[in-house]
């Protein structure tokens, strides 16, 4: 789960880490008030959870109130790669001397976090990757004085500045550990003209698996930003992610899943249907009921970009039969006849593809392989049928 | 010999009577007696103990249950917010081999585990995975018996439903399986790709590998160096999530592209580097197990 | 340190651990207010820092408020084991079914904490020492689930109670570890008629060298429960504890300072003077100045027990120069002409000699070796010069 | 050689510019060039780096220290409310040899640091100890250098001035010490008495041993026991504290008879039942090394 740039500041400012005193508005008038009250030139932010919002127009720095306030209005429900700006903040323009960076992640390979600094943050920081400074941290003591006078040290920071840095590095420690955070990052963390360090803009990414003890941010969480019909998908407790292709797909299991995405892929280039691709990933999970089936196959055909849809299970804990049933009760009642391919495989998988045999639709048809399962599905979205390939 | 199980196993259930724990139970000990094998020695579950569930005895502790039945293996099946302590609890009792079945366990309570892994030797597979196979000796897990027949080759996966596809793929075409391990899903695990290869290059039962991968992290390109300098015998991988956005969970907790970091090219790169024919789709491993290395 | 029963129970109260509702008296008029508002079946218990009150009559069942004065009024005065009560708690009489044992104590051969669980608490706990039953707790972590799971299996706590003593394990190793404690115990943690589990008696003990982040508990330190003159050594930053003995002792260094004492003892042993023993124990510690010295000595001439003083410096940090210097401002002021016998070894330990010998003091004298220091010390204390032993 | 430390150790000093630190670096160096050996070879106090100090250079972390001296081993003469992170400094940087001066550290952090040297495979000495001294070879802590001279006998104490009592009482017999090594006083310490032992029984120069103990803990049971199945060479012990009443600290943290545990009795009895001589007093400690064992 990603906060917002302001709900992170929010946070940052809780464990006394410096932050420009702005506002949060979701109207234009809003906006007015807050830039009148921080003297007119300031900056506006939209505030979506995807990078580079200077480059589409999300950041805009204006002389007035009423620039402000027309700013807010252009950005306010405008999209950003795919994502309605709901919210935008404004802070009074900071006068920047130097861009340095900060943050604590897990780094998976020594599967520990990690925190790192650089002398160069902002737009810079990638540029300069060498220059990062990263020390381990320990999961039960958090981060150690030395290091980060080994941080310190190793971005050359000047000594007047060190006690500043040091209660920054620790409070982003604290917040990253009490808040079960992925990732806690300051870019840039500004040295202002009057020799403060202020975290000029933040990302916070929390442990989905670790909500459950926090309560708090659970509660911050902007459904919002989602699209809707992954919001259907997670009240069905289905792990559901839209994409740009026109064949959906439902599998149990993730690692399948992505699979059967990339064998669509595969199949399509094989065919010369280089268009064709992958709707949707749907990691049915492990023993899906029969009511969970048929909301993931709702959610599916809700998008209007679906022809066809491929069904692969193979079950362990997952069964068969019940798979088959949530199919039919909603391909039963559709007007749609988009074309539904089932493989099924494993558990009750002969009592789930008996039930369909039974239930003679004639676009709900199924396949032995995985691989005939996708050509077929590949062959419907294009438009012929198998029998038309041969 | 397979390797980490086989039928000298003494292996317990933790959550021996909850709705998972009891369906695979189940599992297991009908895989047991259908390939006469030994079955599970005995479960845990707080509060439960003196109870008998389907023919084995339940106890309150591992401890109690470690003593009473001699077990060196524990199965995991408690529920997320309750699986730290388990893994603890049979650490604490000296428990040898642990799998962990649950998922969503929070990574900083994994990373704390894995200290102290390190500090008492137990070697854990898991989180988040379906456990380990050494068709015809022994079932730890909840991965299809049906899906696997006894062989020479070792699969090693972080992925579920998708080794089940491969296996099922193998034994299809009649090339059986050594032992299969999934090292689960989840960014912080126990046992790694490597560990497992280094079991598989050292067990005289097992004649080939094959390596599942998934995007994020950079477990693949890890083995891929491993492969390349310690490995003597052949290895053919598959990596899912080439069509994967990045910054986008895909299910797993650990397949996720971060900062274009595990992406689908690098993986598939490094283990092509390292002389390991890649597959484009699972049922394309069979045939490339049995092409000339 | 040690905390009071009252103060440890107010502890645990703030941790959840259920405890009686009593009440802290410092004059009788108060303990028979409060006794009143419980209805004056109460217990009436002194509040003093050692064990085995209840043999001196530091506790009292009574029935009614004006027997709860009677009893304060004896208590609040009187010293048991040489320490003063200033205070008396006043608590409901209990109905108690049965009376078992928790405490979280650090485990020295281990070097890890260790909980304590016993189905036989209060006095009877020692008598059954096999039914304990103990876990190591990691320092990091603190105590596991599976840890409370064991112990309350061990001591074969009835089904229905584990959740009450799930909760006051967990409390009681938070309160442990939080407070910086050595140990925390509850004893007994009583089975009451009403099926509640109470903490009935508690001690707590906190580490010393963690009082520095322990404010709130270095605020509560009952200095009164100190003896005067080892207050005064504390304030001067000198380790001294008064002990039974007549001839005083001053040295650098904890295990030299008790075998110092050990070797007076032998002495005076083997001369025959089984009365004679050391008067305290006073660690200088290292790189002791002249003032420290100054008041080391004042202390132990205060005590009007001492009829000799051994002085025992190996110098190392300690400048023997120092020692001397200090050691000679009160000898030189003092009207007493109590022996001081001074062994100097180590730095500066022949200017310090040369100090003693050139002041010229007819009661302070300079000796070679310990074994001969401490028997002219003894020799003194026991009235006879060293001349006059040969 | 000597155990510990000798001739070749490369040592740096943490705190090198603070009150304590600055006095026995001058200390070490005078003993160094007394006796020939090789001194410091550097020192780490925060802000400082790039100075020099009685000739060695000061860094500001030891990562660095080490990196330009290739330090070995590091004494720490940090006050106790930063000592903590000194010894995890030391720890992180791969130091393998630390001693810890400093007094007054809690016994929870010192619970810690146990763990993380348990993964790391560092030594540590103390904290609240001496330190320690290989006469004529090598001088690490504040142990007075003219108590000593080199010799076959090893020291191993709980104890500070006590030990220098001993090792005096020895010289002026014209007995020498191998290796003389402070413990420390606290409860919760780095290496034990047994730790040590082990290495005098291994190290070819040693032929006999002084264990000098304290009331307060188990250490010396512990080591009793050592003694009897794993010593060969003769050990000679004594244990202050025989009048010290219990439940009172006796100066040091560690230095404690609680719930009749660690009493002078047990101890005692414990080392003469291991056939170790136990001397009434230091000053006797001589002529029973020198007797017919």
């Amino acid at each position: 789960m990603n906060l917002h740039e302001y709900q992170a500041k929010q946070l940052f400012a809780r464990y006394g880490i410096p932050v420009l005193n702005g506002g949060v508005a979701t109207s234009p008038q809003e906006a007015y008030s807050i830039a009148k009250e921080l003297g007119g030139k300031v900056v506006v932010k939209a505030q979506v959870l995807t990078s580079g919002r200077g480059r589409s127009g999300g950041i805009r720095l204006v002389h007035s109130a009423e620039e402000a306030r027309l700013s807010a209005e252009h950005m306010l429900g405008m999209s950003i790669a795919g994502l309605v700006i709901h919210k935008v903040i404004i802070e009074p323009i900071a006068d920047i001397t130097q861009e340095l960076y900060l943050s604590v992640v897990n780094d998976r390979s020594a599967r520990l976090p990690v925190i790192m600094a650089s002398a160069t943050g902002g737009t810079l920081l990638h540029k300069v990757p060498e220059k990062v400074i990263r020390e381990h941290l320990d999961p039960d003591l958090g981060l150690h004085d030395f290091q980060v006078r080994q941080l310190a040290n190793g971005i050359h920071l000047p000594r007047h500045l060190w006690a500043a840095f040091t209660r920054i590095a620790h409070a982003l420690s604290r917040c990253f550990f009490e808040n079960d955070c992925t990732l806690a990052e300051i870019n840039p963390l500004a040295l202002m003209g009057d020799g403060q360090l202020v975290a000029l803009d933040g990302s916070i990414t929390v442990d989905d698996n670790a909500l459950f003890r926090q309560p708090e941010l659970f509660e911050r969480r902007d459904w919002l930003a989602e699209h809707p019909l992954e919001i259907r998908a997670r009240e069905a407790g289905l792990s559901y992610i839209r994409l740009d292709g026109d064949i959906g797909c439902m599998v149990n299991g993730a690692g399948l899943a992505m699979t059967s995405m990339d064998i669509i892929k595969h199949v399509a280039a094989r065919f010369g249907f280089e268009h064709c691709g992958a709707a949707n990933f749907l990691d049915l999970g492990g023993g899906a009921r029969a009511d969970q089936v048929a909301a993931g196959l709702r959610v599916i055909l809700a998008d209007p970009k679906v022809k066809a849809v491929l069904v692969n299970i193979f079950g362990g804990i997952t069964r068969g039969d019940e798979v088959a049933r949530g199919l039919l009760s909603v391909a039963m009642l559709s007007n749609q006849q988009i074309p539904i391919i089932c493989r099924l495989v494993g558990t009750n998988a002969e009592a789930g593809r008996n039930l369909i045999l039974d239930a003679k639709l004639p676009h709900v048809s199924l396949a032995t392989t995985l691989i005939e399962a996708t050509e077929r599905a590949v062959l419907a979205a294009g438009g012929l049928t198998h029998g038309d390939s041969r | 010999m397979a390797i980490l199980a086989d039928r000298h196993t003494r292996l317990i259930v933790q959550g021996i009577t909850g709705r998972e724990g009891l369906f695979h139970t189940r599992q297991m000990i009908a895989y047991g007696l259908e390939h006469n094998a030994p079955i599970l020695v005995g479960g845990v579950t707080p509060g439960r103990g003196g109870e008998w569930v389907e023919g084995v005895p339940v106890f309150d502790t591992v401890r109690e249950a470690r003593e009473a039945t001699g077990a060196d293996a524990s199965i995991i099946y408690v529920p997320a917010r309750y699986a730290t302590d388990a893994l603890y609890e049979a650490v604490d009792a000296g428990i040898s081999l642990i799998v962990c079945i649950t998922e969503g366990i929070p990574i900083r309570d994994m990373m704390r585990v894995r200290q102290r892994l390190a500090l008492s030797g137990a070697r854990l597979i898991g989180p988040n995975c379906p456990g380990l196979l050494s068709p015809g000796e022994a079932k730890i897990g909840i991965m299809p018996g049906l899906a696997a027949i006894p062989g020479n080759v070792g699969i090693v996966s972080r992925s579920g439903t998708l080794t089940y596809e491969v296996m099922y793929a193998m034994t299809r075409n009649g090339i059986g399986q050594s032992t299969c391990v999934g090292i689960g899903g989840d960014p912080v695990c126990g046992l790694g790709f490597t560990d497992v290869l280094q079991m598989f290059e050292e067990d005289p039962l097992t004649d080939k590998v094959v390596l599942i991968g998934e995007i994020g992290g950079e477990e693949e390109e890890l083995a891929a160096s491993f492969v390349r300098d310690h490995m003597t015998k052949p290895v053919v991988a598959f990596v899912a999530g080439k069509t994967a956005p990045e910054g986008r969970r895909m299910g797993h907790a650990g397949a996720l592209i971060e900062g274009g970091m595990g992406t689908h090219k690098s993986k598939v790169e490094a283990l092509a580097n390292a002389n390991i024919r890649v597959a484009d789709h699972p049922e394309q491993i069979p045939e490339l197990l049995v092409s000339n290395f």
